[in-house]
């Protein structure tokens, strides 16, 4: 069982992220579970949603509590947030923004995880440049895709343009292709 | 038909497949996604034959199911939570009135102190007030248990409550299979009430009822619950016939077979506990999980005979009857109450207002079962620090001012101050 | 003189004898009013427990017989709790004939939507009537009462007013008028009966929601009332009436006077009787024979604290100064079209 | 249909709980006498006749009308109406004009030639009346209807008696009289006129008569005693209106005073006026409060001219002048002299100081009394002399036209039972209708259709009819105005207000009877009857 953790704002696209990524997977043929830390969603309030996916059943309802993936839509979040709780040794950290590990001063915390299980994208960027809106949920899940390789971006991409049928979604869809592609740029860099 | 869907849209559309024909929709949380999920697909024209009325309070919802219901129509609604008990002279009075409304609840607790958030609160309020309840685990049984819902009601003349973890459940995607058409109205024929509404049959319903009779009344809605206990597992059996999967029934039991401890309990709080309980097995515990489907009627001879030879029955809910303890452990003692070897009980008390009932914490508690048991309920999780601050501050000031609040300034102050 | 003429004589209008009867062996049938035939529904038969002298179980059948007649007995009834419900099904027994269903105390205007929604979807032209008393109507039952409204529910709510919770033994309601002394407002104290300047007055809140249909009518005025019903009948959408009726254990007066109390309220000017469509009045029934308050209020026990001693208390006047204003606000003087 | 066990219950299945037992007072459908019925001296069932006439059944409520009364158009003309002062109406806005509506009923019989119908059997027999007064006609009429052979027997030439002498044509034009006695006529009555009887016994035995009824009423004037000089013109009231009937016209000269306070003196003013007179002086020793004439009669005269002299009497007559003494009331409300005199211009003065019988021709029959002048008669209306019957204004009354025919129906139904060899004992009187008994909010506002009247210029010349009759639809709208004191006239109310439905409606005609299985006697029928037809009585425990 693979478990995901997002955090960010409420606004963000958060919970939609998490169904977004479990409709991925679920085409795929297995088994995903997403669900938000339940509460009423006030915008710019910070929220958390998870998502479970694995290949048999998912009978497990409890929060996520040691993930094995940390999408962090919201840089600014760990300053109120303990939003890095949990997350296994051996995990991964996607975080959105233009600046550097350094910049947010979490190059410890991303050193502490295996090479290349950290990663950056400026999805937020993505987003404003091909949705108009700063939602970064869908530029994330490509660089999700990327970055695990967990799901196939194709998979990624169907479940977007399922959650936002017509021009929305192609345009969540070009950002989470570019985000993807930014990823998978870096990948191929520290596998080559 | 497979789909990754959250439950409340999958209840939406199995309350559609059922063909409702008056749904009447108040919001609150977390029952809203179903309503709005059913007014969609009235207002688009998926769900024909149907009205969708906006009332104005969970009152008047259920009101409008028991006139609509009276008068021959399919009525469905959904509520939670404070909704429930704003309605709750009108859940009675279907009871009473034996109209098989089928009505979802997004489990909820009950305020004050106000919280969104889930626990099973709200379905205990009203486990005496005659309807069926059935609990669901997960979303595919959300579904299922809808579809079982109406028919039971149906055939019985006796409303049903179909119980969804508000949040939990009613929030959560996942994988559900939502049935055909055809095979719904193969389960579920359309609703031959027995008794109705007729200008060409006039009868007078909701007469008063005096000492003379009331008794022979409650006597026949209490064996109309009687013979649900064996009409569920019918409809389970038929409804695997018709839609290829066990659904429903009136508890399972799982890994209880030579289990020397046995967990009860109700809802999705059950697959957490199957996943501890596998690890424990793994671990060479034995020990296995009821899950009760059916709340009311409650299921006495059928839990009995799997609880009989157990050694510790733990009783898991998300309730308290405040001043005894859990109702569903009181429930289930009187279960054992009579047997030779009677097992002894554990009461916990768990995930109030939407605390996340972890497997950790289910580990330790079934352990401690066993090797350390304690009498009364045993709340789970408690933050024993903050109690016992907030018992000592009562104590010695008179204008002690809301626990509530105290409570959540020490949290607050806690969070700030370092950890002593 | 030939007989074309002759009918046209009797349709002049009705001052002769007979005008404000019940009946009137003078006009041709389908001028009679509903309770002048011999084939009324009496759809609140005999056998009822009311009190003697009933005005609510009067002015139930008046209004579900009217309704009956005008749907072509294609009706349903639904209750709310009150005197009108125990009375007339305590079990075994049932004086309605008439598919009726009684849920609660305060959701008959919410059940009625249930039924007419169940009608709409099955495609019956059956209508719905639904009916209480003015506890289950202007206090517990009004939030349902307004919702109905609001959604312009194909509902027409009537409402019984006897001006207090009669069947619990006679406490003040939002419909008891200033001054009554009712078992919660007792004749005690400097200000002894009902306060003035509480309570409500539920028709012109309905009128406020901008319903199609509102009216007041009252049992002493029969022709009124089946007018008003069989109108309301044949109009699509949300209705009230609220009809007085005189309740004589709650009131304190003689049963026979139930009519002659409903009669006074409206001479008086204390109870208007209008009609109203989308929002706005349309009309009013004139005062007749105006009478002062006083000559209402002396025959009541409930207002006995204001004729203590021989003397009128001041309370009279204030009581008056209503009437008066009733008088001015609904243009209750003058010559009714009607009469 | 099945149904929930108590939950739901079979409609009107209540019927099975007798809330009859409750009660503690009944109701009970009555009737009580209305006011107007009560104080007609024909003894007409005129709420009766007047419930036909409200439907429009006029030839019905003509037949139950004269049923009591064979007059109705004469009746509607010169009938004091007692019954409309009785009006329970009147306390509402008017009156119901009876009369007006008894005249149209009589106008119209007369016009469409509604005839009695004879009775089917004889009795074989005979009745002599004498007189074809009204008290003889009417006498005749009941007594040729119970199956009598009559005859009738008239002194003077033509048929109607002070009908015909006494009152002027613009009251009662002489087509309507000799209309409606014809109609008597036409039963089988034989008429003799010009035939006085002036030996009663020898009649009787001369024509076989098992019965005789006496009617011959009271022509003869009082005479006061008036010095007078010479060449003064002083005549009575009965002469100058007699003469009215012969080609001669009486001559009264310019200035005419009429003597007296009571109706004749304004017929005998209003004619006077009608004459030609300049000058029509009534001349009354009392006040207009105190004068026996009809107030509406004299406004009437009032209008047309006529002057009054109140609180005088006449001490002196000259040549074109009169001499009258003027009066005070005392304390007990008698005139006396004050000694003051005053002189008014007269050339001709009239006594109407009232009237009496010529009883010659009983002279001989035995067992008769006698008191004032007239035949006392038995509560039977026969006199001393069995087989005897004696009425109008011979006998002791008020003379009027209605009282007469009264008398003639009273004496016919004694004379019946008398030739049968029984008694007749009228049917007991239910209690009266008094206006307490009503309901009045159920009446609308409806004031009486006034007659019309002939303008005044044209009455003070002619003799035409001064009060016109109502066409149909007055008649209607006033036949309507009828409370139906006392008497159910179906107006549903009790069927309507009973709140346990506890009165059931027998149809048409039929009325009501209350089902007292259910009533709980709340009484509130009682309360809304509009007209008092249903009183409660304590129920017998």
């Amino acid at each position: 069982m693979f478990q995901i953790r997002i955090h960010g704002r409420g606004g963000q696209g958060v919970v939609t992220g998490a169904e977004m990524l479990s409709v991925a997977a679920f085409m795929e043929g297995r088994h995903a579970q997403a669900f938000p830390s339940f509460g009423s969603e006030r915008t710019g309030a910070p929220v958390v949603a998870f998502c479970r996916i694995d290949d048999k059943e998912i009978r497990l309802r409890e929060p996520i509590q040691d993930p094995d993936c940390l999408i962090l839509q919201d840089p600014t979040l760990p300053r109120v947030v303990d939003v890095f709780s949990g997350l296994r040794p051996g995990g991964y950290l996607l975080v959105n923004t233009n600046k550097t590990f350094d910049d947010l001063h979490l190059r410890a915390l991303a050193d502490k995880l295996p090479p290349g299980h950290a990663r950056i994208v400026p999805a937020t960027e993505l987003a404003l440049k091909h949705v108009k809106r700063p939602a970064p949920n869908a530029a994330l899940l490509g660089a999700f895709a990327a970055l695990t390789g967990l799901v196939h971006f194709d998979s990624v991409k169907r479940a977007i343009l399922q959650a936002f049928p017509g021009k929305v979604g192609e345009a969540n869809s070009a950002a989470a292709q570019e985000a993807y592609d930014l990823v998978m740029v870096q990948e191929r860099a520290a596998t080559a | 038909m497979l789909k990754q869907m959250e439950g409340s849209h999958a209840v939406a559309e199995a309350i559609a497949l059922c063909r409702p024909e008056v749904i009447c929709a108040y919001p609150i949380t977390p029952q809203t996604h179903i309503v709005e999920g059913v007014g969609e697909l009235v207002k688009s024209g998926a769900l024909e034959n149907c009205e969708f009325i906006n009332v104005e309070s969970e009152f008047a919802a259920l009101s409008v199911a028991i006139g609509a219901s009276a008068a021959g129509a399919r009525a469905y609604t959904a509520t939670a939570s404070q909704g429930l008990l704003f309605m709750a002279e009108a859940v009675y009075n279907a009871a009473g009135l034996g109209l098989p409304i089928v009505m979802t609840l997004g489990n909820r607790a009950i305020g004050a102190p106000i919280n969104i958030w889930n626990d099973h609160s709200d379905a205990m309020s009203m486990r005496d007030a005659g309807w069926m309840q059935l609990f669901a685990e997960n979303n595919q049984e959300a579904v299922d248990l809808h579809i079982i819902a109406f028919r039971l009601a149906e055939e019985l003349s006796m409303p049903v409550m179909v119980c969804v973890d508000g949040f939990i459940l009613t929030h959560a995607f996942e994988r559900v299979d939502i049935p055909e058409q055809a095979q719904v109205d193969a389960f579920l024929p359309p609703y031959d009430p027995v008794q109705v509404l007729d200008p060409d049959n006039p009868a007078s319903i909701g007469a008063m009822v005096g000492p003379e009779a009331f008794t022979e009344v409650r006597f026949l809605a209490h064996y109309k619950q009687r013979q649900a206990l064996r009409l569920i597992p019918a409809l389970s059996d038929d409804f695997a016939k018709i839609f290829g999967r066990a659904s429903g029934g009136l508890l399972r039991a799982y890994r209880t077979e030579d289990a020397e401890t046995i967990v009860v309990a109700m809802g999705s709080v059950v697959g957490t506990i199957k996943d501890v309980v596998d690890e424990l097995r793994d671990e060479g515990q034995k020990i296995g999980v009821v899950t009760l489907v059916s709340y009311r009627p409650f299921p006495v001879e059928a839990l009995r005979d799997i609880l009989k030879t157990a050694k510790h029955v733990v009783v898991v809910e998300k309730s308290i009857s405040v001043g005894l303890g859990g109702p569903l452990a009181d429930n289930t003692d009187g279960v054992l109450r009579n047997l030779e070897n009677r097992p002894r009980l554990h009461s916990a008390i768990a995930g109030l207002g939407g605390r996340p009932i972890t497997r950790a914490s289910l580990k330790r508690l079934f352990h401690d079962a066993a090797h350390a048991p304690w009498e009364g309920p045993f709340f789970l999780d408690l933050n024993e620090r903050v109690v016992g601050r907030e018992i000592h501050r009562v104590r010695k000031v008179r204008r002690s001012g809301s626990t509530a609040e105290n409570i959540l300034r020490q949290l607050a102050l806690a969070s700030h101050l370092p950890q002593e | 003189m030939d007989d074309s003429t002759l009918t046209q004589q009797q349709k002049l209008k009705y001052y002769q004898k007979g005008t404000f009867t019940v009946g009137n062996r003078l006009v041709a049938d389908e001028e009679r009013s509903v309770q002048a035939s011999a084939e009324r529904s009496n759809a609140l038969t005999s056998g009822h427990r009311a009190c003697q002298g009933c005005g609510e179980a009067l002015g139930a059948r008046y209004a579900i017989d009217a309704a009956m007649r005008a749907t072509g007995n294609d009706l349903i009834a639904v209750n709310a709790t009150g005197c009108l419900e125990v009375f007339t099904t305590p079990y075994p027994e049932t004086s309605w004939q008439l598919p009726w269903l009684h849920s609660l105390f305060g959701n008959a205007a919410a059940v009625a939507t249930g039924v007419a929604a169940a009608m709409r979807v099955k495609g019956k032209k059956t209508r719905v009537v639904a009916q209480g008393g003015d506890g289950g109507t202007t206090d517990i039952g009004f939030q349902c009462l307004s919702g109905m409204f609001e959604r312009n529910d194909d509902v027409l709510y009537i409402c019984y007013d006897n001006e207090g919770y009669m069947n619990t033994g006679v406490q003040r309601s939002s419909a008891t008028p200033p001054a009554a002394r009712t078992a919660t407002t007792p004749a005690l104290g400097p200000e002894p009966g009902n306060v003035f300047g509480t309570g409500k007055f539920v028709p012109k809140i309905a009128v406020a929601h901008g319903i199609p249909y509102v009216a007041t009518a009252t049992v002493a005025d029969l022709r009124d009332l089946e007018a008003k019903v069989i109108k309301a009948m044949g109009i699509t959408g949300a209705r009230y009436i609220q009809i007085n009726v005189p309740c004589p254990l709650g009131w304190g007066a003689p049963s026979y006077d139930t009519i002659k109390l409903a009669r006074l309220a409206v001479e008086c000017g204390l109870y208007p009787i209008f009609e109203a469509e989308h929002g706005r009045i349309t009309q009013s029934r004139k005062i007749r024979r105006q009478v002062p308050v006083r000559d209402y209020l002396i025959l009541q026990k409930r207002y006995a604290h204001l004729f203590r001693n021989g003397v009128d208390d001041p309370r009279v006047q204030r009581l008056q100064a209503i009437c008066d204003a009733h008088i001015e606000e609904y243009g209750l003087l003058g010559d009714d079209a009607e009469a | 249909m099945e149904h929930d066990f108590a939950i739901t219950l079979d409609v009107g299945t209540s019927l099975a709980n007798h809330t009859g037992t409750w009660r503690t007072f009944r109701p009970d459908y009555v009737h009580r006498l209305p006011p107007c019925n009560a104080a007609c001296p024909a003894g007409e069932d005129i709420q009766g006749w007047l419930s036909f006439a409200e439907a429009g059944e006029y030839e019905a409520a003509w037949r139950a009308l004269t049923k009591n009364n064979p007059l109705p158009a004469v009746m509607g003309r010169v009938c004091y109406h007692p019954c409309e002062t009785a009006c329970n109406r009147s306390q509402i806005d008017a009156a119901v004009g009876v009369n007006a509506v008894e005249r149209f009923l009589g106008d119209m019989a007369i016009a469409k030639g509604w005839a009695f119908a004879p009775p089917t059997q004889k009795s074989g027999k005979k009745v002599l009346v004498v007189g074809a007064g009204p008290a003889g006609l009417s006498a005749a009429y009941h007594l040729a209807m119970l199956g009598h052979e009559v005859t009738l027997r008239e002194a003077g030439p033509a048929p109607g008696g002070m009908m015909r002498f006494g009152i002027p044509k613009y009251r009662l034009p002489r087509d309507v009289l000799d209309a409606e006695v014809a109609r008597i006529a036409d039963l089988g009555v034989r008429i003799e006129y010009n035939s006085k009887v002036s030996d009663l016994q020898a009649t009787i035995k001369e024509g076989g008569f098992d019965a005789a009824f006496l009617a011959v009423g009271a022509h003869i004037a009082k005479r006061a005693y008036i010095p007078a000089g010479e060449a003064t013109k002083i005549l009575d009231a009965v002469q100058v209106l007699a003469s009215m009937e012969g080609a001669e016209k009486p001559l009264l000269g310019r200035r005419v005073v009429v003597y007296g306070g009571g109706n004749t003196a304004l017929d005998v003013a209003r004619t006077a006026k009608r004459l030609g007179a300049e000058e029509a002086i009534i001349v009354y020793r009392r006040t207009r409060e105190k004068m026996p004439a009809h107030d509406f009669e004299l406004e009437e005269a009032l209008e047309e001219g006529v002057m009054m002299k109140w609180l005088s009497t006449i001490k002196h007559v000259d040549a074109g002048a009169i001499t009258v003494e003027k009066m005070k009331l005392d304390e007990a409300g008698f005139p006396q002299p004050t000694g003051e005199f005053e002189t008014l211009e007269a050339d001709s003065v009239v006594l109407a100081l009232g009237q009496d019988v010529d009883l010659s021709l009983l002279d001989g029959v035995p067992g008769l009394e006698f008191s004032d002048g007239l035949v006392k008669v038995g509560p039977d209306m026969m006199t001393g002399a069995k087989g005897i019957f004696a009425g109008g204004d011979m006998a002791p009354s008020e003379r009027t036209v209605t009282v007469a025919v009264g008398h003639g129906k009273k004496a016919a139904r004694h004379i019946d039972a008398f030739l049968r060899g029984e008694t007749y004992a009228p049917p007991p009187k239910h209690e009266l209708a008094s206006f307490e008994n009503l309901n009045p909010w159920y009446y609308g506002e409806a004031p009486q259709t006034l007659r019309p009247t002939l303008e005044i210029a044209r009455r003070s010349s002619t003799f035409e009819e001064v009060v016109k009759g109502l066409d149909e639809s007055n008649a209607l709208y006033e036949a309507r105005r009828c409370l139906s004191c006392g008497n159910c006239f179906e107006c549903d109310n009790c069927y309507g207000v009973c709140p346990d439905n506890a009165v059931i409606k027998l149809g048409a005609g039929k009325g009501f009877k209350f089902n007292y299985d259910f009533c709980k006697g709340c009484g509130v029928c009682e309360a809304e009857c509009p007209c008092g037809a249903i009183a409660m009585a304590p129920e017998e425990i």
